[in-house]
C-alpha cells in the first residue's frame, strides 16, 4: 500500500472487502453523494520516503535560528529560555506519555493520572492557591477561563484589565469576549505600576493585574486586592511560576484564581507552543473549574488510586452549560512540568528566580551604562526589563541578530500610542553568563551608534 | 504474597513494586519520596555577582518561606517517573480503539522533527529572519489542509478541537455582525459531541438541537422546521458520532444556506474522507481539524493537539492573525487579515504540533492520505459486521471510520453492560472503546480501531469482544466481566468517591 | 480469566496482553506477528539506474530465495518492542543491587551527548581533520583515566572489561619478551571474576590459582610459595570480589615485582576508591577499567561497555594503537606507539561509550569522584550491617563498595537458598544480588548498592532481605520464597530445559 | 554534596556514620595502607554542571564533521551509511534496554531476552547457519573468537587467512594470535580473488576468507571450501550481513562459521563504536560457541520463556577452560539490528542491498569515466571498489571534504607493498542519490587536476 503506515496487504484488503460483499474500496463510499464527490483526487504531491522527508525538514530547520550558543536569547515577553536538563526530555517523552489519550480507563491509566496530582499539587504550591487544574491551552487561555469563572461566579461581566498583562493574553481576551460580551475596561500603566484610578467603584466581575507584568515589573496587587474587594470581583493574577521561587505567590497576596504560562517549567521554546496554560483558584471556585481535574480515590480492593474528578462540570456530560468547552488540553505539558519541578526542587526553583534576578539586574546596569539608553519604567522587576534605545527596537533587534544576539522583543502590539511603545524588552534568566551580558551590551552599543 | 508487611517500608525511591513488572503496589507521590536537602538541579556557570535576594526585588515582596517541591535524586526522579509510565497504557503499547479519538500510530519520525533543536529552540518572537523555515512550515501546512478541506484560508493558532470551534464560532458571529445581522442560536445534532454544545455556549450563542433520523442522519424536516434567520449557523460533524456519513448533507447545506446561515464542520472525523469528499465541496464554510486525531499528532495523554480552523474565501480577511505568508520573493512573514477578529493563542499555535501534522502530511501525499481513509472505513466495517449477532449494531449501515454498537440487548438478557465490557477488555489485553457516548444510543460502545491496527489485530479484538458476549449469554459468566479488570495495576476505581471526598492535591490528603 | 481460550487468537500486533499492565500472556515473537508482504521500510529516492540483481552480481552468486525477515508494520514493531521493554527490569525502574557489576544510574545527559548528530554520524576513517572534536574527546578522557590510575598512558581500544583482559595479558606477554623472557603462568586469585582466569588463557598463559586468607585477602604465604621466575604476572581486584580491600597490597607488590613479574589491576571495582588511592600507586603495572561500571555508561542489558587499558610509563610504548595524541600545535592527530603490540578493535574502541565517560567525569570532577567512592562505600557498610544477624558475613571486616553475604546458616536452618532468597526480592520490588559468586563463599550474595541509591531505598532493601529471612525462620514460611518469584511475567524458568532441548532460534522451534 | 548523582544529605551521611560507629567518611578506608593513600585528592578539575558539561560538549561536537548533507558519505571500509529510520532510534533507546544488565534474572528480564532470540534466529538466516550468538564486540572480535573456535575443533592453529580480510581485523587476529600462539599464513589477493594456491595441502584449523572482501570484490568462497576440505580446516567466512540480502549466504556457500560486523543493520556510524560482532556456526559446533546464547524454555507454570542456555560454556562458570573470555558484549546492538532487521524485513533488506549495489555500479561508473582514474580490481563487487588515482588517495580525501563529500579510505595498512597500496576504496549505499554521485564525481575530476 502507500500509505506508510498502514499495515494491510493487498490480498488482506481484497479478503476484508470479500467478507462485506464489497467489490472494491470505493463502495465503502456509497453512501457519499456523487456530485460532491472528489474528481481526480487531492492536488498534493504523492507520499514520500522519511528520507526524503527528514531531508526537506533539516533544509528547513537550517533556515531558522534557535537560541544558542550562536544566538545567545535575551527575548522573553512571556518565553523563557530557562535550564531545562536532559532528565526531563528523557521522562517527558516516553512513548507511554507521549501515545496515550485523556485517562478515560482509570485502572489503565493511573501513570498518567498521578502525574497530573503531581503536578495539580505543585501548581496549587506555587500560586499559593488550593485548587489546580490539570492544564490548559496556554497562558492566553487560562485567562480567559480565568475571566469567564470570575464572570460566573459573580454574575458580572465587568472586566478590569490592566494593561501590564501580555497584549497578545489582552487581545485573545477580547477577541473571545466578543462572543459571550464581557466587558473590558482596561486600565493603564504608570511607571510600571497599573492606574487603578480609572477603574471605578462600579461592580466588576474580575480584576485582572500581572505580577510580574509584561515590562518585567513587580506591579501592585495589593491594591489590586482592594479594588477587586471594592467591586465584588474576583481577582486574577497573571504570575511567573518561576518567581514564586523568589517572591510572593499570587495567593498570598490576595488573588482568587491565579493563571500563568508554564513554559518556562520546563518547556523548550518550541516557536510559541505547544506551552501550559496554568490555573489555580480557591476551593470555592472549584465547580466552576474549567478543565480536567485528577482526584484521589480507592479501588474496588482498597488500593489508593487516581481518577478524573468533578467531570460533572465537562462539556461532554454538561454540554451547553459547561464550566467550559476545553477537553483536549496539555497534558503532556503538565507532565513535562511537574517532571521539571520534581528536578529543580525546593532550591532549585529559588536558584532560577535568584539567578534569573542577578542576571536581569547585571544586563540592565550593563545596558544602562550605554550612551542614550534609558530606563523605559520605574518600577522594580524580575527578570525583564524594557529600554527606550536611540533607534527603531526593530532594528536593534535585526542588528544583533547579526552578532549572535537575540536582544529581545519590540513592544509595539498592545502598547500603541503608550510611551512604551517602540521599548525594548529585555529577559534574562539564570542561563545567561556575565559574558554573554558584557558581550551583548558592547553589541548593542554599537549597532545603536 | 506478604505486600502488606512489605508495604511498612518508608517510601524509596528505588523499589519498583508498584511497577506491574515486579508488583502491584500503588506508586508513592514524589512528595513522600521527597528529602529534604536532596537535589538534582545544576546551573551553568554564570560568574555573575551573587547578589541576595534583598537586592534584588523589594523585600517585602519577597516569599516568606520558598515554595515547598519534591526534593529527589535524578536517580528517584527517574525511577519514578519510569514507574509511573509502566502504569500507562498508550497506543505504543496496544490498540486504542477509542471511537471518536481516532488513536492511530504516531510515527516516529515525527517526535525527532519536534525535538530538532532547529525548530524546537527557535523562539517565538525572534524577527523572521530568524524563523525563515518554520513560517514556511507553516504556509504548507496551511495550503495542504486548505486543499484537503476545500478551503481558502485558514488559522493555525487554536491548540485543540474545542478552541477551533470556539474560532469558528466567533468568526461566523463577525461575518454576521459585517453583514449587520443579530443572529442567536446554533443548531448542533443530539449526537454531536459535547465540545460543539459547550462552544456554542462560550460564543455566545443560544444552543438548537436537531434530531436524529431513523437512518442516523439529521432529521431533515426537523431541521428545517427550527431553520430561520435567528440562525447563525450549524455544526455537524461528519460522518457524524455515529460513524455514518451524513447522506442528505447537499439538502441540508441548501437549507442552511437558503436562513443566511454557516455550516461549520467538526473536523474530527475527518479520518474518514480524507481523499474522497472534502468539507468545502459538500457547503461547509468553516471547518477544523484535530490534527492530533486525523494528522497523527499523538495525544499525550490528553494533549497537547492542535485545531487549525480553515474557512471559504468569503471569511478569509476574519480569520485570527497574524498569518504566517509567503511573500512575492519567495520569503515568508507575518500578516494580519484585513478584517481579523483578533488573536486565540499566545503566539502562534502549538507550533511542535504543527510541525509533526507536516511531516505527516508529506509522508502520506494525495495517494497516501486517500489510503487512509479507505483502509479506516474498511476497518471500521469489517469489525462491525464481526461484532454481528454479539452486540446490536446501532445503525445498520455501511460505517465510515467507526462503529456504534451497544450492549442494550446483552445488559437485557445478562445484566452486563457497556462498561463491564469495557473493563473486561483490558482484561484481554485491549484498551476500550468510548462508552455511553454518543448519548443517543443506549449502553453504546464506539469502536474506531483507524487503519494503521492490522487485520489480526482486529480479527483479536473481535473476538475477544465476542468472548465477552458469549461469556455472558451462553456460558452465564458476566460475574466474570463485572469483576474486570483483575490484571490491571489497580481494580475499579470508585469515582463516586473521589468526587464526594475531593483530594486533588497531596497537601489536601487527610 | 479465560486466557486459554483468548490465546486461541491469532498473534496480533495490537494485542497488549503481554505488557505486565495488562496480563501475564507470553509475547508472540516477531515472527509470529509477520504477514508477508506487509512492511514498514521506505529509503531515499535516489533517481539512479533501476538495474536488476542480474546486472549487478553475478548470477551464480545471486541468492536463490530472499532472506525471510519478519514483515511488519511500524505500529506492530513498536508495539512488540515497547511490551518487550515493558518485560524488562533495568536500573531506571529500581534498584539493581547487582554485586560486581556497579549498576548505578546513568545520567540522561550521557544519552543526550552520545546520540548528538556532531558525534554519532562522524565516520571512523574521516581523517583528523574530520574528527578533532572526537580526538580532543579521547585524549582527554585517557588523560583523566590516567590521573585516576596513576598510570602514564592508555588505550582506549577494548570493548568491555574481559578485552582490556586480554589486553592487559598480551601487554604482559610482550613486555617479558622484550626482556628475553619466556614466562608461562599468571597467577590469579581463587576469589577472582571468571574473566581473568579465561582471559589468561586466551593470553596464552597458565593460570596458577592462590588461595584467600581468613581475612578475605591474598594469602600472601601461598602467594610467595608460588612466585618464581616463570610467573608472568598476577591479576588482582582490589578491592576484591568480596568487596574487601587487600591490606597487604604493597607486600603483594613487592613480591611479585621482586620475581620480575607483573600486577594487573582488574578494575571493575574502582568504583571503591575513586580520589581515595590509585592502584599505580599500589604499585600497579597494567589497570583495565570497566566505564561501564565505575563511570555509569548503561549495561544496555549486557553491553556495549568499554574496558580501556591503562599502563606505567615501561609498558607504554607497547600499547595498541593508533592511539589519539595532542599534539604540539594543539590539534590533534593518531600515532602508533612505538614497539606497539598491534591492536584490538575494528577502529578505536566503543566511541559513543567513551564519550559518555568523558561526559561523567567532567560532571564529577575531582571532588565528585572521591565522593562517588565514599558514598559507595558507606552504602554497602550500612547494609551490611543492616543484614547482620539475618544473613551470615562472609568476612567480617569493613567492606568497600560492596558486601558478600551468605545465606549458609538460613539454608541449613530452613532450606531456604541463596536462590530462593533472590526470586523472593524479585517479589518485594528489587532485582536481586549476584548470587554464588565469589564462588569461595557458600551460598553467596553479593550485594553491590551503589553511591546513586538513597538511604531510603538502602532500608527498604535491608528491610525486605530481613523480612525474607524472617519469614522463613520466624514464621515457617519457607515456601513462600521457594514458589517466588510469583508476580512476574513468567515465574521460575527452567534453566535446564533450556539446554536440554536446545532452542536458540525460532527456526528450531518443534 | 558535590557528586551531581548521590541522593544523600550530610545530615544522612551523619546518621548512617553513626549507625557503622564510625567518625568519619575517611574511617571506611581504613584498610588502605596509609603509604599508598591518595594525598591531595586527584588532579582534575572539580565538578561542572550539567549545562555547562554540555556547552562544552557542543563546542566540541562542532569541531567534527558529521556526514550528512554538506560531508556525503562515500567511505566504508567496514562502517557504512545506511538508511536508520527514527523508529529504531526510538525503540532501542528505550530505558529499559539501555539500562539493564545481562538477563541474570530471566523471570524480570523476558524483554532482553525474547530480543536476543529474535536477533539469533535473524542473524542465523542471514548467515545461512542453524546457530547465532547473541553478539560479540564487534567484526574484528567476531573473527578472532572464530578463529579460536575453529583451532579448537580442528586440534590445528594453522590459519590460512586471505589477505581480502578487513586489514583491521587481520591485525586484531594477529595481536591475539600472539598470545594462543595462532600461526597465521596469509593468502594474497590477485584481481580482488584469494589466491590459494599458496596455501598448501597441509592440515590446518581455519580457512578464513571475506564475501565481500575489504576491496567490495565478490572473492571466491567455493575455492576456499575446498581448501578447507582439502586441508581439515573450517571454513570461516567474514560476510557482510546486508549483502545477505541479494547474495548468497555464507552458509550455503559452504561456510561452517560466518563472522561479521553488525553495523549496517542500524548502528549509527558513531565513529567506529559500539559496533556489534556478528557470530553464527553450525549446530556441530554449539558447544565451542563464544559468548552468550538465548534459549527457549518453559516457566514453571508451563508459560513460554528465553533464557541464556549452555552457560557451562561460559567463563563465569568454566573459568580457565571457557571458550570465550566474554562477559560484557554488545547486547544493545543485537537489540537495535533486531529492530532494524524488523523494520526492513524481507523486502527492505532487498531493497538495501540493491541500492547499495546500484549506487555502488553508478559510481564506479562515473568515477572510472574521470581521466587518469583506473579500477584497482576486476572481481565483481558489492557495494564498494578500490580506485587507483594520479594523486595521493589521502589528498584525495582531504580535497574532496573541502567540497562536502567524503570521498572514501586511503588502502594502505595491511596492504602494504601490495598494487593496492593507495587506493582509494569508496563507498555507495542505496543512500546515496544519482545527484550526489554526480556532483562527487565532478569534484574528484576537479580535485585531482
Ligand atoms: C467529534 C469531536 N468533536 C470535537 C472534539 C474536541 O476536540 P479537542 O479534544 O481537540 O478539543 C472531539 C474530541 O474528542 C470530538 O471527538
Ligand atoms: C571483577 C570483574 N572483572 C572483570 C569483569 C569483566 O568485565 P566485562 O563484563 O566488561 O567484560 C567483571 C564484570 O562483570 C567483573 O565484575
Amino acid at each position: 500500500m502507500r500509505a506508510p503506515f498502514v499495515p494491510h496487504t493487498e490480498a488482506e484488503v481484497a479478503e476484508m472487502l470479500a467478507f462485506l460483499g464489497l467489490s472494491s474500496l470505493d463502495d465503502l463510499f456509497a453512501a457519499v453523494p456523487a456530485a460532491v464527490r472528489l474528481a481526480g483526487g487531492l492536488d498534493l504531491p504523492d507520499h514520500r520516503s522519511e528520507a526524503d522527508v527528514t531531508e526537506r525538514l533539516f533544509e528547513l530547520g537550517e533556515k531558522n535560528k534557535p537560541v544558542g550558543r550562536s544566538l545567545v536569547c535575551f527575548a522573553g515577553a512571556g518565553a523563557y529560555d530557562h535550564e531545562v536538563p536532559a532528565v526531563v526530555r528523557s521522562l517527558a517523552s516516553r512513548s507511554e506519555f507521549v501515545t496515550a489519550y485523556t485517562p478515560y480507563q482509570p485502572e489503565v491509566s493511573q501513570g498518567v493520572l498521578q502525574a497530573v496530582f503531581e503536578y495539580q499539587t505543585m501548581v496549587a504550591r506555587l500560586s499559593g492557591l488550593e485548587i489546580a487544574n490539570g492544564s490548559l491551552y496556554d497562558g492566553a487561555a487560562a485567562l480567559m477561563e480565568g475571566v469567564n469563572l470570575a464572570v460566573a461566579a459573580t454574575g458580572s461581566s465587568r472586566v478590569l484589565l490592566s494593561t501590564g498583562v501580555n497584549p497578545r493574553w489582552r487581545e485573545v481576551l477580547a477577541t473571545f469576549s466578543h462572543g459571550p460580551g464581557h466587558d473590558l475596561v482596561e486600565l493603564p500603566l504608570r511607571d510600571g505600576y497599573t492606574d487603578f484610578s480609572a477603574a471605578g467603584d462600579e461592580p466588576a466581575g474580575a480584576v485582572v493585574v500581572a505580577f510580574p507584568n509584561y515590562l518585567g515589573c513587580l506591579d501592585d496587587l495589593r491594591g489590586a486586592r482592594e479594588l477587586a474587594d471594592r467591586t465584588g470581583a474576583r481577582l486574577l493574577a497573571c504570575y511567573d511560576p518561576v518567581a514564586s521561587g523568589l517572591l510572593r505567590s499570587p495567593g498570598s497576596l490576595g488573588a482568587d484564581v491565579a493563571v500563568g504560562e508554564g513554559q518556562p517549567l520546563g518547556v523548550a521554546l518550541s516557536f510559541g507552543g505547544p506551552y501550559l496554560g496554568l490555573f489555580s483558584c480557591r476551593s470555592k471556585d472549584v465547580r466552576r473549574l474549567p478543565g480536567r481535574l485528577v482526584g484521589e480515590t480507592l479501588d474496588s480492593e482498597g488500593r489508593l488510586s487516581y481518577v478524573t474528578t468533578l467531570r460533572a462540570r465537562e462539556q461532554d456530560i454538561r454540554r451547553e452549560r459547561a464550566s467550559s468547552n476545553v477537553c483536549t488540553n496539555q497534558t503532556l505539558m503538565a507532565v513535562t512540568a511537574a517532571i521539571q519541578l520534581g528536578w529543580l526542587g525546593t532550591e532549585g526553583l529559588q536558584q532560577v528566580a535568584i539567578g534569573s534576578a542577578r542576571a536581569a539586574r547585571y544586563a540592565k546596569e550593563a545596558l544602562l551604562r550605554i550612551d542614550e539608553v534609558e530606563a523605559a519604567t520605574a518600577a522594580p522587576g524580575f527578570r525583564e526589563f524594557a529600554l527606550r534605545l536611540p533607534v527603531e527596537a526593530e532594528l536593534a533587534v535585526e542588528r544583533l541578530v547579526e552578532e549572535g544576539y537575540l536582544a529581545g522583543v519590540a513592544v509595539r502590539e498592545g502598547y500603541e500610542g503608550t510611551d512604551l511603545e517602540g521599548t525594548l524588552l529585555v529577559a534574562a534568566t539564570e542561563r545567561r553568563t556575565r559574558q554573554e551580558i558584557d558581550g551583548f551590551a558592547a553589541s548593542l552599543e554599537k549597532a545603536i551608534r | 504474597m506478604s505486600s502488606e508487611r512489605v508495604s511498612l517500608v518508608p517510601a524509596a525511591g528505588g523499589r519498583a513494586l508498584s511497577a506491574p513488572l515486579m508488583g502491584h503496589e500503588p506508586e508513592p507521590t514524589l512528595f513522600d519520596l521527597s528529602m529534604t536537602g536532596r537535589r538534582s538541579a545544576s546551573f551553568r556557570t554564570s560568574d555573575l555577582p551573587e547578589w541576595g535576594p534583598e537586592e534584588l526585588v523589594p523585600p517585602e515582596l519577597l516569599a516568606e518561606s520558598p515554595v515547598a517541591l519534591p526534593e529527589v535524586s535524578e536517580r528517584d526522579l527517574v525511577g519514578h517517573f519510569t514507574r509511573l509510565s509502566h502504569r500507562q497504557y498508550s497506543v505504543d503499547l496496544g490498540a486504542y480503539p477509542l471511537g471518536s479519538c481516532t488513536m492511530k500510530y504516531n510515527p516516529k519520525v515525527c517526535d525527532e522533527a519536534a525535538a530538532a533543536r532547529h525548530f524546537a529552540a527557535v523562539h517565538p518572537a525572534a524577527p523572521p529572519s530568524c524563523t525563515q523555515g518554520w513560517l514556511e512550515v507553516l504556509v504548507e501546512l496551511e495550503e495542504m489542509l486548505c486543499e484537503i478541506t476545500g478551503m481558502a484560508a485558514a488559522t493555525l493558532q487554536p491548540a485543540a478541537g474545542a478552541a477551533g470551534e470556539l474560532t469558528g464560532l466567533l468568526l461566523m458571529r463577525r461575518y454576521h455582525e459585517a453583514a449587520g445581522e443579530e443572529r442567536h442560536r446554533v443548531i448542533i445534532p443530539d449526537s454531536a459531541h459535547g465540545t460543539n454544545p459547550a462552544s456554542v455556549t462560550l460564543g455566545g450563542y443560544e444552543v438548537t438541537t436537531v434530531g436524529t433520523n431513523e437512518r442516523g442522519g439529521v432529521d431533515l424536516e426537523a431541521l428545517r422546521a427550527v431553520l430561520d434567520t435567528d440562525v447563525a449557523g450549524i455544526m455537524l460533524t461528519n460522518p457524524n458520532t455515529l460513524g455514518l456519513f451524513e447522506e442528505e448533507i447537499v439538502e441540508i447545506a441548501a437549507a442552511v444556506h437558503q436562513v443566511g446561515g454557516l455550516l461549520y464542520y467538526d473536523g474530527a472525523n475527518l479520518n474518514a474522507i480524507l481523499g474522497v469528499v472534502r468539507p468545502g465541496d459538500m457547503g461547509f464554510d468553516i471547518v477544523h481539524l484535530n490534527l492530533h486525531k486525523t494528522f497523527a499528532t499523538p495525544h499525550g495523554g490528553g494533549g497537547p493537539g492542535a485545531g487549525p480552523v480553515a474557512v471559504s474565501e468569503r471569511l478569509a480577511e476574519l480569520l485570527p492573525g497574524p498569518r504566517p505568508v509567503r511573500l512575492a520573493d519567495g520569503t515568508f512573514s507575518w500578516e494580519r487579515p484585513s478584517r481579523s477578529i483578533g488573536r486565540l493563542h499566545s503566539w502562534h499555535g502549538n507550533a511542535l504540533v504543527l510541525l509533526r501534522a507536516w511531516t505527516y502530511l508529506r509522508l502520506h501525499g494525495a495517494d497516501g492520505l486517500r489510503e487512509v481513509a479507505e483502509i479506516a472505513v474498511l476497518n471500521a466495517n469489517w469489525l462491525k459486521e464481526r461484532l454481528r449477532g454479539s452486540y446490536d449494531i446501532a445503525y445498520d449501515r455501511t460505517v465510515m471510520h467507526e462503529c456504534v454498537v451497544s450492549a442494550k440487548s446483552l445488559a437485557d438478557e445478562t445484566g452486563l453492560r457497556a462498561l463491564d465490557v469495557a473493563k473486561r477488555l483490558l482484561e484481554l489485553g485491549f484498551h476500550a472503546p468510548t462508552v455511553y457516548f454518543p448519548l443517543i444510543v443506549k449502553e453504546a460502545l464506539m469502536i474506531e480501531p483507524t487503519e494503521t491496527e492490522s487485520p489480526q489485530t482486529l480479527a483479536a479484538l473481535g473476538q475477544a469482544l465476542e468472548l465477552i458476549a458469549r461469556e455472558a449469554r451462553q456460558e452465564g459468566d458476566a460475574s466474570s466481566a463485572r469483576a474486570a479488570p483483575r490484571t490491571t495495576p489497580v481494580r475499579r476505581v470508585d469515582e463516586a468517591r473521589a468526587a464526594r471526598h475531593l483530594v486533588a492535591t497531596y497537601d489536601q490528603r487527610r
